[in-house]
């Protein structure tokens, strides 16, 4: 099928709202994350984070990003200008382009209209993720390099050797979910955990897989590409303003879209025992998701605030001997288990 | 070599494989770090609230008048010389006519000041003040952008003459003359 | 088959082994490459073992294929008998080029047996990819560097070229199986445009990559570059497995369309002779010299393809192979243990050979001799078979071969001149006489006699090869 | 039977080459080539009316029709007969001499006399090239390795020259085998490969294939140049090799191979051939009647008797076949005759030079007396060796053309003159310091010169025993091939 | 659907493919950076994979898609060993230039 | 609908790929051989292709291309290191190349020919299919495959490696 010969007006419309509805989400999701990241952080610490802006400091995410627009806009004087207006540009694209094969829930009636809540179903849709969480890397790169500061070339650096070593640990894990479900449809993935969440088959598929969505995120206890102790700031040490906003915010899509595909895969997407995704006209679904999403979120956040930030060598050592390894005896025990006791 | 009692003997063991995938020691401290999580939160929203001092907190020193309004200090020196960190430093002056409303006795501290950031708040001074004029109180010294405003003139540390300006520093002077009689 | 599952298996056994025990290492290889030759000629002579019927549509291990995988693996086991000494320097990466020489051997294996154009694109990667490597394996000699980024960027290159006339073929015939092209063309009187260019591509590819004129540019710097034992192994073979390969495509995929592409191969086959043999004239460095003399015996080896459809083409093709590589690998034996110990390359380091190392000069002698095809020796008959098969469709490109194989010997007698026949001065017969001559390391000694050994019995009885296929 | 020919010289000079005995060498090589003559002189008994005998064959390469069969005939015969008699006195013409690398010299030597004796027994035409081939190498090691001024690059020279020729050679071989048809193979047997109807343009240039090799090993004008130089340069030894067997290969090389493979061109080309030949005869002997160094003087005298072979074999009739086959006898004796000579007046006087010598006739009168029998039988004097082989020769080619009959002639006379003239000046005349007290031959030269001498005359005055041992054979091979 | 791909005749699949592997060939001609004259090969490659593809949904047949596949495995290994030598290259040479790379002419 | 679509990708990616050829910056270079594929991407979803375009976007974009560009700033490589031929030489080498694209285009015209089956569908390349021909037919060059990539491994490490002294 064709893509784009299935173009028709009202199929373009629905689409489009159900694009716009998503982009709000995400961005709010992730504005809300930076909210979030602070407060918890701050009860992990026993503090209290942010909560003089509004309501238990709820209007905080407002408040940043009233002063990143407003912060002086610095473009250095060596530096790359194009490349170096564009990385955030693309890095938050990306970001935000993953969203697309997400399957938010079944069919939402609303208004006497039914809305599917899934922009398109391609038939290799965690491939499209697994492709788009591999060109994650350039505007960290571009970013990095056309800074024109070691520090941030440094970043640049270590931000893409680790993305791309991480990857295939989690394509491998990725492969193993694929010979269980023996599709690449995300929805069908997830239709297929109606009844168990794969989490249970694939305990060891899960973990490297959440190792890995940590390191593709650059987050801690995987966050060498901006660790501010060892380079100031990585990447986006030579950012500021809106472009140094779009590069944090991108991240945080990230780890939203990242939580999304976690639950997808090994949790059920917009199933959950008891209860039905179609319940309140089809809201029952998302919500279910989002909560998922929002609790695995807390768990990145957890991590960050309990682990320490890993050297550079023993990143890699993870990643090569241990999780590429690992992933393959997780596919192969998949496989045999598959061979043996059938699906 | 011991040179404590306490001193541990530190052996870099072999790691058991349960130590070696590290996961349970993650999950030791995920579960350390959730139990923070519900703890009560220690943070005091300062500006709004404040919390309470001890009774015998020692914050920022206060050059007491009598009860006339007339400085205590006679610039004796003596809490100079018992400064510990040397944050105080001082000028005498003989009393003039016409100014035994201000001074209670014939030599006062033209200039006094106390370096607030070498001063360490020990509380020497004051006892060593014969004639309490110099007591800490339990008011907190501001802060300020540059090193030269930390020294506090009289301007800072003599308290006013209205009864409203006055500071009451009653518990802190018993306190001390407790401590002054007790015997050595 | 069972001998690239060998092969592979050695190779991983070899990377493993590699980490600790260097010393296994050499055994390890060598008894790997002997057992694979033993399971080829189980297959070869024996009943074999009779499997992998099932993948014929990929690849086959006929007479043909394990007839020539026994001529590449006699090759490398001679190469890593000479390994003990040629590598002696390597500590921490012996296993890796013990692992690379056996994956790349693989690979020739594959270009032995393919039927489908698949298998022979990745054959020639395989075989390739390690080679890049090794040519490049002394890290910090720049002219290893220039080697490896010489050849690395040549081959890529043809690869480019070699697919996109796949591709076009592909187009044309819809299919990458050679038995199914070669019904698509037919007998090739109504061929499409596309798979001219297509066949024409494919040759342009694969002239690169067994280095024929005017593709060979590279060759030389290449040969020069590497170290000595890789460059035994590129000259015997990799270009055993391009042959085979190139023999194989044309004989099974193209013969339809054969009045096609003959004219073509014919014009590269003479020039290569001529061109290498008159530019090997002028070369002072041994090892410079058998790169032109590799490329103007790659222009005698097209005369195989050339002879395509004639009885005997993929005889001459498999004899002259191993004749000419058995004559190379003792070349090159020799050549390391006078070159090595005396720190130059060129001709003059052999001055007086004979005296120094009598049997050392011999086997030069002989194997030059051989290369030369001076009758009765192996590589005589190697140029008779080719000559004989290719004379029917092209005489006068055979008497183009024999006047250049007269030329070549001009410059194969370079060295058995300074061998035999420099006498040295004064101050250099006081070096020969000096404790820090050259000596013959027993590796070295043991490889080359075989090497010998095997000549000697080519040269008497030569059915014993030629009749295999 | 004819497998021992070339076993005994291959592994003995194996032996040599491998094991090199250094005190032993030239025992070895002294009873190896005796073991040889006395298997020649064995198969001087057998019948040979019958064609060949003494036949073996075995498949070498059966898939491609190459066998390796040997065979012989009255002509192979005389020519072994020629090498494995001279063979000897080769080796000890160089016995006294001390050498580096002694058993590797005699290794070469012997090697060279196994290649020898395969050109001459094999029946198949590859084997035949492989020999031609093989004989190459050993000459080419000795001349170059213990010749003398400018060896190397004469001797490259020498090699390309005679490895060129006989790679035409290849060629037309080539062509013809791959005209064979034995029961759907193609074959390299003699019998096979004379049995093929060439078209006559195919025929030509077969022909000329076979030509330009044996020409160049004879050598016929104007390939000879490589082989005055070369003769100078390598050592007695080699030139004796050289000049006495291996130009020999190139005349037997006519008459076994070239003109019956494609005897439909010889009409064609024959002219040429033989005008080439005579040229050169005349050629030769004019620059040999002017040359001062008496070594380049044999040899030239040596192309201008070869030239005389060559256009009698060319003739292709009785008397120039005959005639042919016995000089390639007598040549080669005299001529190793001569060089020996040559050695030993070089190695005593230390100078080739003409003008250098005189008057040994008085110091060394054993000496004189065996060089003239020697030369006489060089200018073919009646009764001597010469005599009835040039005869015939002569006959031959007078036969086939009246002209160039008398041309080839003057051979004769031009021989008598140069050769005279050489023996005059050497044996004659004012003694000088150095040729005084020349020292006369020693029991060693006297064996080699009296065997030697002795043939000449046994030869002259028998010349029968030969000619019988051919005459059926060249009949039959005549028979075969028709012009 | 199908008529629909089909509506571009192969010839421009041809030609463009065409195009892009010259334009990858005259790159490899006239750079000397040797990283970008191994870029200018993958494009060759990607050429060749877009004809391919084309052919194969043409032929209505998967081979050339395979094809595609192995390709790409192929370049995606010659790159990582490319790019090693490159950058072993660099150590010695503190450069990529690849006409600094003569010294074996002689 | 079609036709637009697919000659705007390739003009796309003509420029762009020109535009990677002529570019005196090598990282700028990377950036628009990255659009190329983005456009060879589109084309491969033109025919309907949709697996090999997202394998083609992971491969080249994802893997080879972030490879590429580690490697330039790793060796901080820019416009100002570039070396350059000369324009005679450049001018030579886009005649050789014009000379040469002249040719194919010459020979291939009017040749194309491509016989269409019968039974064709649009379906070929969709991961279903695909999968099935890759894992019964093409099984042997996938495993084959394999051996490519060890190879390639232990050769990228071999170079890379630094020597240690044993």
């Amino acid at each position: 099928m064709s893509l784009i010969l299935l173009f028709s007006l009202g199929f373009i419309i629905e689409k489009a709202v159900l694009i716009i509805a998503l982009f709000a989400l995400t961005l709010g999701v992730a504005a809300y994350s930076t909210y979030g990241e602070r407060k918890i952080a701050a009860f992990f610490q026993d503090r209290l984070g942010p909560s003089n802006a509004g309501p238990w400091g709820l209007l905080q995410p407002l408040a940043d990003g009233v002063k990143m627009f407003t912060k002086e806009d610095f473009v250095p004087n060596q530096s790359e200008r194009w490349l170096y207006i564009l990385a955030p540009g693309a890095f938050i694209f990306v970001a935000l382009m993953a969203s697309a094969v997400i399957p938010w829930g079944t069919t939402l009636t609303l208004g006497g209209l039914n809305w599917n809540l899934q922009v398109t179903d391609v038939n290799i849709g965690i491939l499209y993720v697994v492709g788009l969480a591999s060109l994650g890397v350039y505007g960290i790169m571009l970013g990095g390099w056309a800074s024109n500061n070691k520090f941030s070339l440094y970043g640049a650096i270590r931000a893409s050797s680790q993305m791309i070593s991480y990857e295939l640990a989690m394509g491998l894990s990725i492969i193993a979910i694929v010979m269980l479900s023996g599709s690449l449809s995300l929805k069908t993935i997830v239709d297929q955990q109606a009844g168990m969440w794969n989490v249970v088959y694939q305990p060891l598929g899960f973990i490297l897989f959440l190792t890995c969505a940590l390191a593709e995120c650059n987050r801690a206890p995987f966050d060498m590409a901006e660790c501010e102790t060892e380079l100031i700031g990585g990447y986006h040490t030579e950012y500021s303003a809106m472009k140094l906003g779009f590069f944090l915010f991108a991240e945080y899509i990230n780890m939203f879209i990242s939580c999304t595909v976690i639950s997808c895969l090994y949790f059920g997407g917009y199933h959950f025992p008891g209860l039905d995704p179609n319940w309140l006209g089809g809201l029952m679904g998302p919500i279910i998701l989002l909560s998922k999403s929002f609790f695995f979120i807390f768990v990145f956040m957890w991590i960050r605030w309990t682990l320490p930030r890993f050297r550079y060598d023993q990143l890699m050592h993870l990643g090569w001997k241990s999780l590429i390894p690992l992933a393959i005896v997780n596919m192969m025990l998949t496989g045999a288990g598959i061979l043996f006791f059938g699906k | 070599m011991q040179l404590t009692q306490r001193s541990k003997n530190v052996v870099k063991k072999e790691m058991t494989f349960l130590e070696r995938i590290y996961l349970p020691a993650i999950a030791k401290g995920m579960w350390t770090t959730l139990k923070h999580f519900f703890r009560k939160s220690n943070t005091v929203s300062y500006p709004k609230e404040q919390r309470e001092f001890a009774p015998v907190y020692r914050g920022w020193h206060v050059l007491k008048r009598d009860e006339q309004g007339r400085e205590n200090c006679t610039a004796c020196g003596l809490c100079a010389v018992a400064c510990p960190a040397e944050a105080i430093t001082m000028e005498a002056a003989e009393r003039e006519r016409g100014e035994e409303h201000l001074y209670r006795e014939e030599k006062y501290a033209a200039v006094y000041e106390i370096n607030m950031l070498r001063c360490i708040f020990c509380g020497l001074c004051e006892e060593a003040c014969p004639k309490e004029a110099i007591f800490l109180t339990d008011r907190i010294v501001p802060s300020d952008y540059a090193r030269q405003y930390f020294v506090f003139g009289k301007d800072m540390l003599v308290e006013g003459v209205e009864p409203d300006k006055r500071v009451d520093v009653t518990v802190r002077q018993k306190h001390i003359t407790e401590k002054n009689t007790q015997p050595a | 088959m069972t001998a690239l599952l060998i092969l592979f298996l050695t190779a991983i056994a070899v990377l493993f082994v590699g980490l600790k025990y260097r010393s296994l290492l050499q055994p390890l290889a060598l008894i790997g490459t002997l057992l694979a030759l033993g399971a080829t000629g189980y297959d070869l002579f024996g009943p074999g073992f009779g499997w992998g019927a099932e993948y014929a549509s990929m690849f086959r291990f006929m007479p043909f294929a394990d007839a020539f995988s026994g001529v590449a693996i006699l090759a490398t086991a001679l190469i890593i008998g000479l390994s003990g000494w040629g590598f002696r320097n390597l500590n921490s990466t012996l296993g890796d080029h013990y692992a690379l020489i056996l994956f790349s051997l693989c690979g020739a294996l594959i270009m032995f047996s393919y039927t489908n154009l698949t298998m022979l694109f990745l054959g020639i990667e395989i075989l390739s990819i390690p080679l890049y490597v090794l040519a490049g394996s002394r890290r910090d000699d720049p002219a290893g560097n220039e080697a490896a980024l010489k050849y690395f960027l040549m081959g890529a290159f043809a690869t480019g070229i070699l697919l996109f006339g796949m591709t076009l073929v592909y187009g044309a015939t819809s299919s990458f199986d050679l038995a199914s092209i070669s019904r698509a063309i037919g007998n090739g009187d109504q061929m499409p445009s596309m798979l001219k260019v297509g066949i024409l591509l494919m040759i342009m590819g694969l002239s690169f990559k067994v280095s024929a004129v005017p593709f060979h540019f590279w060759a030389p710097d290449v040969y020069q570059g590497s170290p000595n034992l890789v460059t035994a192994f590129m000259a015997t073979v990799v270009k055993t497995a391009g042959f085979a390969a190139f023999y194989r495509l044309f004989a099974i995929a193209f013969p339809g369309a054969e009045g096609f592409w003959s004219v073509p191969v014919a014009i590269i086959a003479a020039l290569t002779m001529t061109v290498a043999n008159a530019t090997a004239l002028f070369q002072k460095d041994f090892k410079r010299m058998m790169a032109y003399s590799s490329i103007s015996h790659a222009g005698y080896l097209l005369l195989a393809v050339l002879a395509i459809g004639t009885e005997g083409a993929d005889r001459a093709l498999l004899f002259y192979t191993l004749t000419y590589s058995l004559a190379t690998i003792c070349a090159f034996g020799a050549y390391i243990a006078v070159a090595e110990q005396s720190g130059d390359g060129s001709f003059s380091a052999f001055n007086g050979l004979s005296t120094k190392q009598p049997l050392l000069a011999a086997v030069l002698a002989l194997s030059m001799l051989s290369l030369a095809g001076i009758p009765p020796l192996a590589g005589f008959f190697g140029k008779y078979f080719l000559f004989t098969a290719a004379f029917a469709k092209y005489p006068w490109l055979i008497v183009l071969a024999v006047i250049n194989s007269a030329i070549s010997i001009y410059y194969y007698f370079k060295i058995i001149i300074a061998m035999y026949f420099t006498r040295l001065s004064a101050e250099d017969s006081a070096e020969a006489d000096a404790p820090n001559g050259i000596v013959l390391p027993a590796g070295v000694r043991w490889a080359v006699m075989l090497g010998l050994l095997l000549i000697a019995l080519l040269t008497l009885a030569p059915g014993s090869v030629y009749g295999l296929i | 039977m004819s497998l021992i020919f070339i076993l005994i010289p291959f592994i003995a000079s194996a032996i040599l080459l491998l094991l090199r005995p250094a005190g032993l060498s030239r025992h070895l090589a002294l009873v190896a080539s005796l073991a040889n003559l006395v298997a020649t002189a064995y198969c001087l008994t057998c019948d040979y009316s019958q064609g060949m005998n003494c036949t073996f064959s075995v498949p070498w390469v059966a898939s491609a029709g190459i066998s390796f069969s040997l065979g012989m005939d009255g002509i192979t015969l005389i020519m072994l007969v020629l090498t494995n008699l001279l063979a000897p006195l080769i080796v000890l013409s160089s016995w006294g001499k001390a050498f580096e690398n002694e058993p590797r010299y005699y290794g070469l030597l012997l090697m060279m006399l196994g290649a020898l004796n395969g050109v001459f027994l094999a029946q198949d035409g590859l084997l035949f090239y492989v020999f031609y081939e093989l004989a190459l190498i050993p000459i080419y090691f000795i001349c170059a390795i213990w010749g003398g001024q400018d060896r190397i690059r004469i001797t490259l020279k020498f090699f390309i020259y005679t490895f060129v020729g006989s790679l035409f050679m290849l060629v037309a071989l080539l062509w013809v085998y791959l005209q064979t048809n034995v029961n759907g193979q193609h074959s390299f047997a003699w019998a096979d490969l004379v049995a093929v109807p060439l078209s006559p343009e195919a025929a030509n240039w077969v022909l000329l294939g076979f030509f330009l090799a044996f020409a160049v090993k004879m050598p016929v004008f104007p390939l000879h140049t490589w082989q005055p130089d070369t003769y100078v340069t390598a050592p007695t030894g080699g030139t004796m090799l050289l000049s006495g067997i291996m130009l020999k290969m190139g005349t037997y090389g006519v008459i076994r191979w070239m003109i019956p493979l494609a005897p439909e061109a010889m009409h064609t080309l024959n002219p040429i051939f033989i005008s080439l030949a005579v040229f050169g005869i005349l050629y030769a002997s004019i620059i040999a009647v002017k040359q001062s160094d008496i070594k380049r003087l044999v040899a030239y005298s040596s192309i201008a008797h070869v030239g005389l072979i060559a256009a009698g074999i060319l003739a292709w009739n009785k008397a120039g076949v005959q005639g042919g086959i016995i000089q390639m006898l007598n040549h080669g004796i005299n001529v190793v005759g001569l060089f020996f000579i040559v050695d030993m007046l070089e190695r005593r006087l230390g100078t080739r030079s003409l003008a250098d010598m005189g008057g040994i006739a008085k110091s060394a009168p054993k000496f004189a007396a065996l060089f003239m029998i020697i030369v006489l039988g060089s200018v073919a004097v009646p009764l001597t060796n010469g005599f009835p082989g040039e005869f015939l020769l002569l006959n031959g080619v007078w036969n086939y053309n009246f002209w160039l009959g008398v041309l080839a002639g003057l051979t004769i006379i031009f021989g008598a003159v140069y050769m005279l003239r050489a023996y005059g000046l050497v044996v004659f005349g004012e003694a000088r310091p150095e040729t005084a007290n020349f020292e006369d031959v020693n029991p060693r030269e006297f064996l080699v010169l009296g065997i030697i001498a002795g043939l000449v005359i046994v030869f002259g005055f028998f010349p029968q025993s030969i000619l019988g041992l051919t005459e059926m054979s060249v009949d039959r091979i005549l028979g075969a091939v028709q012009l | 659907m199908l008529e629909s791909i089909r509506s571009i005749p192969i010839d421009y699949y041809v030609y463009l493919s065409t195009v892009l592997f010259v334009i990858g060939v005259f790159g490899v001609l006239i750079r000397r950076n040797a990283i970008v004259v191994l870029m200018c090969i993958e494009l060759m490659l990607n050429a060749v994979n877009l004809l391919l593809a084309a052919f194969s949904t043409y032929l209505s047949d998967a081979q050339g898609q395979i094809m595609v596949f192995f390709i790409m495995v192929v370049a995606a290994a010659e790159a990582a060993v490319g790019l090693g030598i490159l950058v072993m290259i660099y150590r010695n040479t503190k450069s990529t230039d690849i006409s600094l790379l003569d010294n074996l002419k002689n | 609908m079609v036709l637009p679509i697919f000659l705007t990708l390739a003009a796309i990616s003509i420029l762009t790929a020109l535009l990677m050829v002529l570019s005196k910056n090598p990282v700028h270079s990377v950036l628009y051989l990255i659009l190329t594929f983005f456009a060879i991407a589109g084309q491969y979803i033109l025919l309907n292709a949709q697996f090999l375009a997202v394998v083609h976007i992971i491969v080249y974009a994802g893997a080879i291309m972030v490879l590429f560009l580690f490697v330039l700033m790793l060796l901080n490589l820019s416009k100002e290191t570039e070396p350059q031929k000369s324009a005679m030489w450049k001018l030579s080498g886009g005649i050789a190349a014009g000379m040469l694209l002249v040719t194919l285009v010459g020979a291939l015209r009017g040749g194309i020919e491509v016989t269409i089956p019968e039974n064709a569908s649009g379906k070929v390349g969709l991961v279903e299919n695909l999968g099935m021909v890759l894992f019964t037919d093409f099984v042997v060059p996938f495993e084959i495959a394999g051996i490519l990539f060890l190879a390639a491994m232990v050769g990228a490490v071999l170079v890379g490696k630094r020597d240690l002294q044993v």
